[in-house]
């Protein structure tokens, strides 16, 4: 693989930038400029991909529903996000009189800040890790759990009975899809023996053949474990069909319901980088990170390759939420406990089937023949045809 | 010579009880997968029995054993095995192609019945166990298939459970034929206590290959065995279940109590011939002579029953009943191809019939009576053209049906026999009396004109008569092995070459056995040509003889007023002993503990206790002081925690 | 590893603990006792162990804050106010500091320098874990299915209360 | 200058302090979990601090003491808050001064 310049640029610059403190001041404040950098440059790329994204997300959905989206502002309404901006940022900031003020003002700024934090240890290209730490899918994670209190916050905070059921309902569904989203991790995990974004992605830099990459998606483990994933990660980031906490007919807008202005862009920011942290994880655990799809793509700079899995997921996202209705609390919870977990913890045996069967195609047939069966049973103990139980809002009493 | 399936015979049993276990594992609803398992089944065990019969034609005297052991105590390793040799294959194959007809044909037959698939698996679960019989190279191994027979015709004769009567037909069988297992189980001791081996063939260390050695026990061992064959086969004393036996499904009463399971019997006395044959005086043996006589009376006395009879498918039952008895005296008197033979043939034909019966109960809506059937031969003519076939097949028309041939095997061996000629005669009897119960039986079901309510009858559906159809060809063809012109069934059970001989074809027996059938049929369509009505043409001749037959000789009540009424006055003994005697001496026991008891309260109370209630007394009252200081509450406590480690911290600094 | 980070450190893990202990809102005290368990995962970056702190942020902040949050919610309506603070238990927690603060101070093995080492990497810590740990790691997970269970059993309302 | 052993001591020792402070003096039963929790805490970074000062073993003991301690007070908080409600239930409070039924 040749390490193209067009590679390296950004690590280059960067370097560029800091030549001239090296060696003038002491270490710590270099590694300390140096992340700064790093988390400058996360936030530019992601803020302005969030803008573009929810203008892309707007216009997509008019497309699917046979509507022009937004066209005004600027060419071809590029330019909307800013209005938006603009608009929410001088809104006046309503604070209810109940309200818990410093939860209820903490909440927004602890939601943003932990899917920020989440997006710092993905590896967007090569050599392009913003934060390398050892155990990185385990921070990934560690910060993801932080975000269930946050959400707590938020509702607890802004003391009103729909924003308190919004919450409720929002961990309950993220503590439930929080199980299968770590399991289904775990079988790369395993395979890679590695919590290492980068090792994990480096994992995957092989070919079969020659032209068919290594990742993990292409195995049959891989392959369910990614459905999992994914759709793990729908829930987490709280998008449709699994909107149930902010569902605008049935509980007003859930734990944001008594935020306004620019808070209220932060919760909606903070769900845009939860996603896009969500969608990046998937890139890397399942989707060979920046590796290009066939060895002679190599010329292409990675990170390049990162940004275009990344924003087919993303189109994915929005696709799933143009598409499907709505999901009942109860059956959401259901499914989680009943099909995902099983699911997920029979990847993990598949996987580690695949690995001591050594990674042929008779491992290739066996770990999907486990998958086969425990789907089939699976199917078998809890047909959908039989109605789900009686629905009962646990959390609404 | 011997291929991978003669070596790996047990897969034959195997195959059908896997079947069932599947069955049973689909649950009651998975009708149609039911089924299919069934026959799937008894179509792989039919190609395996063929595929392990076609080695054994080329090799004479062939015989695989494979033996293991099965368990150890103390020193002596208990050792079973499976062996396949002609008789074996002849009967595999035999079991595997009748059952498989019997399975297509219940699956017409059971069609509205609610427990199908248990029903199925009951039947291949049979089938499982008979094949392991027939293949079993152990004594023990084949008590064990044995018993699992037993039970599995237990199970299919209650199948309707929800009728007491099947109830009691299932009970009845099951007890009866433990009576002859009992002494079959008694036999298998002895002979393991003689022999040190229930192996059969075990390269010339088998207790059939050194059954020389038994001397005088033999007889004696031999008879015991012979009790469970009498057992099973409903031979004289104990064949009175297997005409009750009928309650059951009609394919089960095809299968089990015609074709295969009674016909156990014959196969175990085949099977340890040589241990009946120790000590023979030019072919005759005190035991064989016993199963001899046992058979004649059996075979007699069941066809003269089977004249009386009104029920269809007793008539049939009865009949089985006697041919089996004429098996018996076949073996008996040395002809056992001869019988052997006849046991396939029968097992052809009978079944046949009770297929057919079963037709005709099916299609007369589970009308059983044939006093009000009659001139169904229009109605029915698949049924009516195979039932024909398997009467004359029965009846023993010669040179054309199976039967014949092999009937006059029996004949043949018979009046060999040097001891005594009167069992030749009495077999003669019996097959005039055969050929006219038959033909009775014809008479009242196809001719005449209709009785009872023929109106709704219909044909069955095909699933039923093209067994019906394979059945008859069977019956028929099988006749070309049989032949004594090329007798070469005979000679491939016997294991020696069979030579073509046209002049053996026409002897003076054929012209003889013609004649009888001859008469017994004539004789049936005199009587019976205008059989009409309630009241049985030989009733009106000789009420007194036909009530004695229809009644069943009133052998049942015999049991009833002997076995039964001593077992029961037995019991009352042992309860009146019981209560009185064994009780009183408990009591009495009883009360001199109780004495002894009441004296060692005495002292308790006044001696013992009082120290003990001092000491409670004080404890109580110290645990009322310090109770004090539990005040229940939580925080009290860890505080106390909280000091008694800073004591601790002091107490180490105080160290230091 | 210096003094500033730690000083910080230890700054805002026991100003947290402080308030999670005597905070009189029930929410704020669960919250800043979330907090202080970042502090505390803070301390165990500076020590280099930053699996454990992660496994902390995750286990504490993710899972039993939550926990605890929510049985605050769930048993908000009391039948009687209990506000009102125990002096004795300052007293205690007072001495057992002192004592402590006392026989730390006292000690001068314990004044030591950190040594060098190298970090210790998740792939140490899984290998030790499922080699020579691998008996407790099992009965501690059949104690986490068991406490689950038990959780279970003891919150279940049954209906007829109802 | 860097941190000595005896800085970790002493804030795990105020720590394990406040944790016992919280414990005693608070009337909520939720407070005594939360103050235990701490103490815990509290013992954990005692292990690390001296796992990373200490001579070092192949094993990491200390790490490995510290996993399992976090894990059994997750099942101690479990079932201790799962016990709260029960209790709340029962008693419609959660005043521990109210939980007094085992007063000799």
């Amino acid at each position: 693989m040749s390490v193209g310049a067009f590679d390296q640029i950004f690590i280059h610059l960067k370097q560029w930038l800091l030549s001239p403190l090296a060696g003038r001041v002491p270490g710590w404040l270099l590694q300390i400029v140096s992340s700064l950098l790093n988390i400058a440059v996360l936030l530019g790329v992601f803020l302005t991909l969030f803008a573009l994204m929810s203008v892309l997300e707007r216009k997509i959905l008019g497309r699917m529903q046979n509507r022009y989206g937004p066209n005004r502002v600027g060419p071809f309404g590029l330019f909307q996000p800013v209005a938006d901006g603009i608009k929410m940022l001088i809104k006046e900031d309503i604070v209810p009189v109940s309200a818990d003020k410093v939860v209820h003002f903490l909440a927004p700024i602890l939601v943003a800040a932990t899917a920020i934090l989440a997006l710092g240890i993905i590896p967007y290209g090569r050599n392009m890790t913003p934060f390398v730490i050892d155990g990185g899918i385990l921070f990934f994670f560690a910060v993801g759990s932080t975000t269930e209190l946050a959400v707590f916050m938020a509702g607890w905070g802004s003391n009103n009975k729909f924003s308190m059921l919004g919450a409720m309902r929002a961990i309950a569904q993220m503590i439930s899809y929080e199980l299968p989203l770590i399991i289904a991790v775990l079988p790369v995990v395993m395979i890679v023996g590695s919590l290492n974004p980068d090792r994990i992605v480096l994992a995957q830099k092989y070919y079969y053949f020659g032209f068919l990459p290594h990742w993990f998606v292409l195995t049959p483990w891989g392959a369910t474990a990614f459905i999992l994933f994914f759709v793990s990660g729908l829930v987490e980031s709280n998008r449709t069909p699994f909107d149930v906490p902010e569902g605008e007919s049935e509980i007003v807008a859930g734990h944001m319901t008594e935020y306004s202005g620019f808070k209220y862009a932060t919760f909606f920011m903070a769900e845009y980088l939860g996603m896009f942290a969500v969608s990046g994880l998937a890139v890397t655990m399942f989707l060979g990170g920046w590796h290009p799809p066939f060895p002679f793509l190599a010329f292409i700079p990675s990170y390049v390759w990162f940004f275009a899995k990344l924003s087919v997921l993303l189109f994915t996202f929005i696709w799933v939420r143009g598409t499907l209705p709505r999901i009942r609390v109860d059956q959401m919870m259901n499914f989680a406990w009943k099909f995902m977990l099983p699911m997920a913890f029979t990847c993990v045996i598949s996987s580690a089937v695949w690995y001591y069967t050594g990674h042929r195609l008779l491992a290739w047939f066996w770990s999907f023949a486990v998958i086969a069966v425990v789907y089939i049973v699976l199917s078998l103990f809890l047909d959908t045809r039989r109605k789900f139980t009686p629905r009962t809002y646990r959390f609404a009493e | 010579m011997n291929s991978w399936i003669t070596s790996n015979v047990w897969l034959i049993p195997a195959t059908p009880v896997i079947g069932a276990s599947l069955i049973l594992g689909f649950g009651k609803h998975a009708r149609l997968t039911a089924a299919a398992v069934a026959v799937l089944g008894q179509v792989v065990a039919l190609t395996l029995s063929i595929c392990a019969f076609i080695p054994t034609l080329h090799a004479h005297a062939f015989r695989v054993i494979q033996n293991f052991t099965w368990f150890t105590f103390g020193n002596q390793p208990l050792r079973i095995g499976f062996v396949f040799d002609p008789l074996a294959a002849a009967m595999t194959v035999m079991i595997t192609l009748v059952g498989l007809c019997i399975f297509l044909f219940s699956i017409g037959y059971m069609a509205e019945d609610k427990n199908f698939s248990r029903f199925f698996a009951y039947l291949s679960f049979f089938s499982g166990a008979m094949l392991g019989v027939v293949v079993a190279n152990s004594l023990l191994l084949l008590f064990v298939a044995w018993e699992l027979v037993g039970l599995a015709s237990y199970l299919l004769i209650g199948f309707w459970i929800e009728r007491p009567s099947a109830a009691a037909a299932a009970k009845k069988a099951f007890i009866t034929t433990r009576i002859g297992d009992m002494g079959f189980f008694l036999g298998i001791l002895w002979l393991y206590h003689q022999s040190g081996t229930l192996l059969f063939y075990n390269n010339g260390g088998g207790c059939l290959e050194t059954a020389g050695f038994l001397g005088a026990s033999a007889t004696f061992i031999a008879l015991l065995i012979f009790c469970g064959a009498v057992g099973k086969s409903g031979q004289f004393p104990l064949h009175v279940w297997l005409p009750d036996a009928m309650e059951g499904p009609t394919p089960v009463s095809a299968l089990i109590h015609a074709a295969t399971m009674v016909a156990a019997g014959v196969f175990l006395v085949a099977r340890v011939y040589p241990i009946f044959c120790v000590g023979a005086v030019n072919g005759v043996t005190s035991s064989l002579s016993v199963v001899v006589w046992i058979g004649v009376i059996t075979g007699l006395m069941a066809a003269l029953i089977a004249v009386a009879q009104s029920d269809i498918k007793r008539i049939l039952a009865y009949s089985t009943v006697s041919q089996l008895g004429l098996m018996m005296v076949s073996l008996g008197v040395g002809g056992v191809a001869a019988g052997i033979m006849h046991l396939l043939a029968h097992g052809f034909f009978k079944a046949l019939l009770f297929l057919g019966a079963g037709s005709v109960i099916h299609g007369l809506h589970h009308e059983q009576d044939i006093r009000r059937m009659g001139g169904l031969r229009r109605v029915l003519p698949i049924t009516f053209a195979t039932y024909a076939i398997g009467m004359m097949a029965l009846s023993g028309v010669p040179l054309l049906f199976s039967g014949g041939w092999t009937k006059e095997e029996i004949l043949h061996a018979t009046a060999r026999w040097p001891s005594s000629h009167l069992p030749y005669y009495l077999v003669l009897l019996g097959v005039i009396l055969t050929a006219l119960y038959m033909t009775r039986q014809m008479m009242y079901v196809f001719f005449g004109n209709s009785r009872g309510h023929a109106t709704e009858v219909h044909e069955s559906p095909r699933v039923m008569t093209i067994p019906l159809i394979v059945l008859a060809v069977c019956a028929v063809a099988f006749s070309i092995v049989l032949t004594p012109a090329w007798p070469w069934l005979e000679s491939y059970l016997g294991g020696h070459a069979a030579e073509f001989d046209s002049r053996l074809l026409f002897q003076p027996m054929v012209l003889l056995s013609l004649a009888l059938v001859g008469a017994g049929i004539g004789i049936g369509v005199w009587i019976y040509h205008r059989a009409g009505g309630e009241i049985d043409p030989l009733q009106q001749k000789s009420p007194a003889l036909f009530r004695f037959l229809e009644n069943k000789m009133w052998i049942d009540e015999i049991y009833d007023h002997t076995v039964i009424v001593l077992a029961a006055s037995a019991a009352r003994i042992s309860d009146w002993m019981d209560r009185y005697i064994w009780d009183g001496l408990v009591r009495l026991i009883g009360t001199i503990g109780q004495f002894f008891g009441t004296l060692t309260a005495g002292t308790d109370e006044s001696v013992i206790n009082a120290g003990v209630d001092e000491t409670t007394d004080g404890a109580r009252g110290f645990s009322r002081v310090m109770s004090r200081l539990h005040s229940g509450q939580i925080q009290v406590y860890l505080g106390a925690i909280g000091l008694g480690m800073l004591a601790l911290l002091l107490f180490y600094a105080w160290l230091i | 590893m210096n003094t500033v980070a730690f000083a910080i450190i230890a700054i805002f893990t026991l100003t947290f603990a402080l308030a999670a202990a005597t905070n009189p809102r029930l929410m704020h005290a669960a919250l800043s006792f979330a907090a202080m368990f970042v502090g505390i995962a803070g301390f165990f970056f500076l020590l280099g162990a930053e699996f454990v702190g992660l496994v902390q942020i995750f286990v504490y902040v993710g899972a039993v804050a939550v926990l605890i949050v929510f049985t605050i919610l769930l048993t908000r309506r009391e039948t009687q106010p209990h506000h009102g603070f125990k002096w004795g238990g300052v007293i205690v927690a007072g001495a057992v500091f002192a004592g402590l603060l006392w026989a730390i101070i006292k000690t001068s093995a314990v004044s030591i320098a950190a040594p060098l080492v190298k970090a210790l990497t998740v792939k140490q810590i899984g290998e030790v874990l499922m080699t020579q740990y691998v008996w407790p790691l099992l009965c501690v997970g059949v104690l986490l299915t068991a406490a689950l269970i038990g959780a279970l059993v003891l919150v279940m309302e049954d209906r007829s209360e109802r | 200058m860097t941190p000595t052993l005896q800085f970790f001591l002493i804030v795990s020792a105020a720590l394990f302090c406040i944790g016992l402070l919280a414990a005693l003096s608070r009337r909520h039963a939720i407070f005594i979990l939360i103050g235990i929790e701490m103490m815990l805490a509290a013992a954990n970074l005692n292990f690390i601090a001296f796992w990373r000062f200490g001579a070092r073993s192949p094993a990491p003991i200390g790490v490995m003491v510290v996993i399992f301690s976090i894990a059994i007070a997750a099942a101690e908080a479990a079932v201790g808050l799962a016990m709260v409600i029960a209790i709340y239930r029962h008693f419609r409070t959660t005043n521990v001064d109210q939980f007094n039924r085992l007063k000799g």
